[in-house]
């Protein structure tokens, strides 16, 4: 066995200000622990990261890697391409070749065979050691091959063996002297190898000044969200990307006086959801597309029963069980009109963590305010990749919790009407326990009373009255945001994670020559139509980019704008999300052609 | 039920939407007096109706009332209570809705352990959409081929049911007396009060005199143990072997309720202060966790 | 106790080629038994009929009442207003009042008292006796009131006695001795009083030659639909108005081999109707709303392990429970959105109870022609209300099952690929028990063989196959059907049972010099744009009809029409049916204010 | 499974997606060796597999294998065999699939006695979702408050049952019997065939060693007599509330089957003559009904 580190066609250093490494082996090989420290030790030097990870629905084996990118700037996407890659098999190098830099530089865990000569391209840089039997030889357990792996990489990057060492620290700090001891040492041995071979390590990497950000994820941010709003009851049943949002609030919630229930399936979930929050608890309910499909009966009934109830949906591959662990934008139809009949909603997107937090407390508002479901549409990369924003302001939300009677209020009523008609439509609510509120809830067509009611002209106000609290709450439903040169001609549409490489590629797009403007969906439905107009109007072409196949929100937006064969979709669908330059390639072409009628 | 304020200031029941006969209707009557007996608060008592017939329960009594979708009273139910649970939730509904769409939720129930009062009116029938068989139908019913399910097996079947009983809408007093027990039984926090109740659907399936005939009540067997669960299983399943039906309080027994298990608080969710200035220190606390 | 039947306001006898005549009391008076009994009065005498009932959902009490129409033309609504009215008791005068004629008839059972005087309009022909207490009296049960009513009505139309005994015996015959004897005297007893009382009726009706034709209603047609289509697998969960459909096939699909099966839920019913379709046989399922919610996940699994599956939607007034006995049109976004993720499907929107049968019958070859999911869109008036059609042509429907495979096409094949990527995108499909079929199946992405995949180019590959399909189906789906005249600068667009009421209130408009035209769409997904465009072209305005409150079929329509800004909404959601004069009067406002920029 | 066609030419199953070590292997192992024994033809077996580690049991065989939805593996299988009630139709899945999200098919399952086997892979957790406490979690396991569900006490509740088994994935003979018994219980259209397996999840619930010792072997015990349901109920009860789980073949019985009940036609649904001519004239007869 041969346990040198062999480094093929050096290339000198080179100083970057932003760079991506993915990380990739078998699932269970430790890669995405890497990136972990990796995370801590780019932040320590003031970086921004973004990550993201590349798991299959299984728990061990099978291909996984993690990707991070740091950078001096803000960054929520991983980039075009990648600069780094750790490779703990030849798999791992097959995943991530398509996507190197010309000039990138491979770690090759060569335990099982050297790197085959296919994937040794000119260019490349290739540290090439058996990091497994290295591993297993000196500490028992091939596992560790990750933490050499970690020290060769600081190697690589010319970090600091110090900082190295404090970041493994922190980490495993918690977790019994042994298995401290054991990654300290193979900390060691990862850099002793270094040592042999590297000399000058092929990056070196500009600090930055980030140290005020925080690091998070969207259902970390949307979970911290909740419970600023005053979310207190949360329940949910396990299901790939949502069930993070659980695992964040079970230990944290009951602190607070709440509750973390795991329901026995999605049903359960939503109809418990209605029951706490027609009790009066702020509530949130998170799921993904399946168990979405199983809620679809649910939230009609809080839209009948006038139930005030936050939803998050976590997307991901579908339709069906679809590809669990992957990225898709593909439930956009499925929020805006699942469920038979029709009642009022609200779907709104964030495009970051940072969203992530403020439009869930503020969902919680709408929701009571308007007596409504919320629907928070989130997509798995926003879910799950990690993101360094500026910390949560606490202080900026508000809780404002809509027409609830006190007891008080109540006393001075003549008559309660649960379902009372007025002029926007929402009815002051009571909540059991309150004398004088009692009343009947139901999702049968009712009167005022709550009373089951088929009268015709009843019928005619209770949904003009339903209806008209969308067009209430439109006026303070989250806002698009707009990027970009005000008299650019080209415009970019789109919501949720895309957003990061939108916005990376309106500057490919501006270095080419193209100027563009960008408007961030955050609301969904209702379409925010004036908004959109005033965006678009000067616009000549506009491209709605999302990841899904049928391009669902351009459909949707061709029915809200005027001169509509101005749309054109830029989709993608294969689970990955969107490449800066694959929306900067799509729009040149189209720029380039002539305007296609969509 | 006998109402602590002025009825007509909250709202006017309509009269029942049953076919006279009904026995809902004895149903009704019993978790009248019943509440009333016990001296219920209707400010603090929530109804969850089912859909079916029986499912329009709520609506005939005072109280707060929720009209939960097919077979999902449960859940609702549950969520009431973990958000207040100093209410007084009864789930109300048929036996199609409690025993076919929403009999995992039923399990599940049994299995947590809530403390409300669940109370199915089982009829064989799915009387609302006018008499197709239910779960509890008998084989040959409507074409039915199925052997009935009987909940009362099932319950015990369940190792955490603290309280297990069956009531016939015919006769009153014992039923009244069984949905006093089983409100009691929740709201001294000690878990599912579970009470079938046969009430026959006239219209569909008249079971009155059949029924008449076939019920065994243990209430009126001196001596009969209800602490017993392997016993009450034996006996029930006896009475089930000879198409007799277990009548009286089946089983009773202790187990942590679902409010004891999950709540910390003293103040109700629904009734916390949730303003943010109240609680701004603690939140800022957990920042850290993302730095 | 009066038993004299007393008139009011007489007005000569009108011979009548159309007639409409409302029945009410109280849930089981019998109200609709007497409109059953005219149908086939109606009937004998060769005139077509059109029924309608107006219950609530409950079993007995509270008001209800039927409508039956009869009339020498062909009829799908039942019109503008109401000629003839029986009612057991105030209460059913109030719920006609205003839709009667000015010129109407009233036969008032007078049991609990005389009829107020605010219902007793100037032009009003009043019979009223104590139909009730007459009944009781002489036959002991209130209940042959509605027999001693018919009697009345019988009078009242100028009908002759022995066809009434004819149908009042063809109806009890076979209900046991005593059953037929008492419903023989109360229709002595009716018409001893009529004798009295009315010498001449106030109507006459022209004979029809209408003898050919059969009654069916739109889920009795569908569910023989499914049955000549080769459907062997039913399988349901009770539901208005659906239940109807199992209710039909339950007695006769097991005398053909077939089996009606009544599952615990929703959710079994959808996913024992995947088991059977992917085990061979043809399946059909059938619900309205509520189901239709539950059966979300399941339906996008059908898409994706690529099922073949017919699912009748029955509409009714949503959302939630809603009005579990009205009619409505709102659940059209939930089967053309509904499920998470994007999948292939096809929905098809027959308009009477004829094209039920044959769109059903298609919609099986469809299903496996295209190995998708196709549902059946019905609503409420369409499933429940009787019509008068010509018979089926049994021998015109086709059986085509598309690439089934054989044993013996499957002994020639190298390797067997349940998921082969073909040209329009249909895979060959084996079934359990064919040697060198095996093969899995999955709703989770999979490759050709129907493993599990989450390779980027197969995904691609894959979603592009099954999102084919639609398109490559497109050629055959149910194509819209044309009527009026083709210079119109006014054109209709609707679907299901505003049929009835469209076509009539053109006739009106026509009358009123407004020529129309009028494009009843059969698929509402896909949209067949090409159909459309054509159909709109020429047209100034389009009106899109339809039952429910956001015009969802108008905003479908709005994404794929040419100079959409042309399209108006004409819509209706208190749970009742349109009358043509509702579409006359929409249309002729519209056309007189100012085109509207919807 | 030692299969009858050359494997290649229909699939290349893949490898199992599960850990090393895994419980499941266990149960795949025991299949193969049950199906292959009983030389049962692949081109006539269906395994039904849920969503879970366990769920993808049915990648790993080479006979018709379809995937369904999580929870929904029962009624897809009942479908199936409706169909065509000459194949032999497994359906296996997780305890979360089968106890939490499908427990109401479970207890209709239960109820109808199709002629179907069902295998629980019980682990205690979701694996998949990577390591939630399931219903048949313990007490403490995962902060989980609620008492285990047990699956088999729950089975013997419904009168009609009538073949109810647990094997452990560490004891292959014993499993691999039990399977036999099973299939061969349902492939006598005697009805429900439903064993569950205790099956490690070494990753989040190592229970290998407890189970080991906490098992008690009906089969193992001379003179036990699987036909007394309320014998097998109390033993069975009296063991959980020992903390030690009964195994081996536990109750048998006899109950009409689900096919024998509904079906009528000696060529099944899947493989009927439905095309047209074949049957003009009887559709002509029913077209009476509409005149
Ligand atoms: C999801 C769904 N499916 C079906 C229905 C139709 N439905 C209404 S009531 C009912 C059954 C009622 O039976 P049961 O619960 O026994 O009540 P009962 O009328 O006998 O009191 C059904 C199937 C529905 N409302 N929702
Ligand atoms: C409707 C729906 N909800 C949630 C999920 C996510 N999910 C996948 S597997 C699983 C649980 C698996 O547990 P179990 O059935 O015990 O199988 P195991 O992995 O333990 O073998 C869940 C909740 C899903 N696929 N569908
Ligand atoms: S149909 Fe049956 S269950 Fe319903 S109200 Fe009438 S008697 Fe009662
Ligand atoms: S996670 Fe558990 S159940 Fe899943 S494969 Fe691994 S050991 Fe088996
Ligand atoms: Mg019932
Ligand atoms: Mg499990």
């Amino acid at each position: 066995m041969a346990t040198k580190l062999e480094q093929t066609t050096g290339t000198g250093t080179s100083l970057r200000d932003d760079i991506c490494i993915m990380v990739g082996g078998q699932g269970g090989d430790g890669s995405l622990t890497v990136v972990n420290l990796l995370g801590r030790v780019f932040r320590s030097i003031g970086l921004n990261v973004y990550d993201a990870r590349n798991v299959l629905s299984r728990i061990r084996g099978g291909h996984a890697d993690g990707i991070i990118r740091a950078s001096v700037r803000d960054i929520f996407s991983t980039g075009d391409q990648i600069d780094l890659l750790v490779a703990f098999d030849e798999e791992a190098v097959q995943a991530g070749i398509s996507e190197l830099a010309s000039n990138a530089t491979i770690i090759f865990d060569s335990s099982k065979g050297e790197l085959s000569e296919k994937y040794r391209k000119a260019g490349f840089t290739i540290f090439s050691a058996p990091l497994g039997n290295m591993a297993a030889l000196s500490l028992r357990k091939n596992i560790f091959k990750n933490t050499i792996a970690f020290a060769v990489l600081g190697r690589v990057l010319g970090i600091d063996d110090t900082l190295l060492r404090d970041v493994l620290r922190a980490r495993y700090e918690h977790r019994g002297k042994e298995a401290l001891e054991a990654n300290m040492k193979a900390l060691q041995i990862g850099h002793e190898f270094a040592n042999q071979s590297i000399k000058e390590g092929p990056y070196r990497l500009r600090h930055g000044s980030n140290d005020g950000k925080i690091l998070a994820t969207g259902n970390e941010a949307t979970a911290f969200g909740f419970l600023v709003g005053g979310g207190r009851f949360f329940v949910g049943y396990p299901i790939t990307p949502a069930t993070d949002i659980m695992e964040w609030l079970a230990p944290r919630l009951p602190k607070f006086g709440g509750v973390v229930k795991q329901a026995e399936d999605e049903l359960a979930v939503i109809n418990m959801g209605i029951g706490a929050a027609y009790s009066g608890a702020r509530v949130m309910v998170a799921t993904s597309g399946p168990g979405q499909s199983l809620m679809t009966e649910g939230v009609g009934h809080a839209g009948q029963a006038e139930i005030p109830l936050v939803v998050v949906e976590c997307q991901r591959v579908g339709p069906s069980t679809g590809e669990p662990t992957k990225n898709e934008q593909s439930d956009v139809n499925h929020v805006v009109y699942a469920s038979h009949g029709e009642f009022p909603r609200v779907v709104v997107t964030p495009g970051n963590a940072a969203e992530c937090f403020y439009m869930t407390a503020d969902a919680l508002n709408l929701a009571e305010k308007y007596q409504l479901p919320v629907f928070i549409l989130l997509d798995q990369a926003l879910c799950q990749n990690s993101q360094c924003i500026d910390p949560f302001d606490i202080g900026a939300v508000r809780v404002d919790r809509g027409k609830l009677l006190t007891e008080t209020d109540l006393a001075k009523m003549e008559t309660y009407k649960r379902y009372l008609i007025t002029e926007n439509g929402v009815s002051p609510r009571s909540i059991p326990s309150q004398e004088g509120g009692q009343c009947q809830v139901t999702g049968n067509e009712h009167n005022e009373f709550g009373l089951v009611s088929v009268d015709k002209m009843n019928r005619l106000r209770m949904m003009t009255k339903r209806m008209k609290k969308v067009e209430m709450a439109r006026a303070e439903l989250p806002r698009g945001v707009n990027f970009g040169k005000a008299d650019a001609k080209f415009g970019i549409i789109g919501f949720g994670s895309t957003y990061g490489a939108v916005v990376e590629s309106m500057e490919q797009l501006s270095k080419r020559g193209v100027s563009t403007r960008f408007h961030q969906i955050r609301t969904i439905y209702p379409l925010l139509e004036d908004d959109l107009n005033a965006f678009a109007d000067p616009l000549e072409r506009i491209f709605v980019v999302e990841n899904n196949y049928q391009g669902q929100l351009a459909l949707m937006i061709r029915g809200v704008l005027r001169r509509n064969e101005r749309i054109d979709s830029i989709t993608k669908f294969d689970g990955a999300s969107f490449k800066p330059k694959e929306i900067t390639g799509a729009i040149l072409t189209a720029a380039q052609s002539k305007r296609n009628e969509v | 039920m006998k109402c602590d304020i002025a009825m007509t200031r909250v709202v006017s029941p309509i009269s029942p939407i049953w076919c006279p006969g009904c026995g809902d209707f004895g149903v009704l009557a019993s978790l009248k007096k019943a509440l009333s007996d016990l001296q219920i608060r209707s400010k603090d008592t929530v109804i969850v109706g089912g859909i079916g017939c029986s499912g329009s329960i709520h609506n005939d009594l005072e109280c707060y009332g929720i009209h939960s979708l097919h077979g999902r009273l449960l859940p609702t139910a549950v969520g009431i209570k973990l958000a207040n649970p100093r209410l007084t939730v009864i789930a109300a509904g048929g036996d199609g809705d409690g025993y076919a769409i929403g009999v995992g939720h039923f399990m599940h129930s049994l299995k947590r352990n809530p403390s409300i009062v669940y109370i199915v009116m089982q009829n064989g029938t799915y009387g609302l959409t006018k008499g197709q068989p239910s779960p509890t139908a008998v084989v040959g019913y409507e074409g039915n081929v199925d052997m009935p399910f009987d909940a009362v097996l099932t319950a015990l079947s369940i190792p955490s049911t603290t309280f297990i009983a069956r009531g016939f809408s015919g006769n009153q007093s014992q039923l009244t007396d069984l949905m006093k027990k089983a409100i009691l039984h929740a709201n001294s926090n000690l878990g599912f009060g579970f009470l079938e109740v046969l009430s026959p659907c006239v219209t569909y399936n008249d079971t009155y005199k059949e029924w008449r005939e076939e019920i065994y009540d243990f209430d009126a067997e001196k001596g009969y143990d209800p602490k017993n669960r392997v016993l009450a299983f034996s006996r029930a399943s006896e009475l089930v072997s000879q198409k007799r039906i277990a009548t009286g309080l089946i089983y009773t027994g202790t187990a942590k309720s679902l409010e004891t298990n999950s709540l910390n608080s003293e103040v109700p969710m629904a009734l916390q202060d949730i303003s943010l200035p109240a609680n701004i220190p603690r939140y800022e606390e957990l920042l850290r966790d993302f730095r």
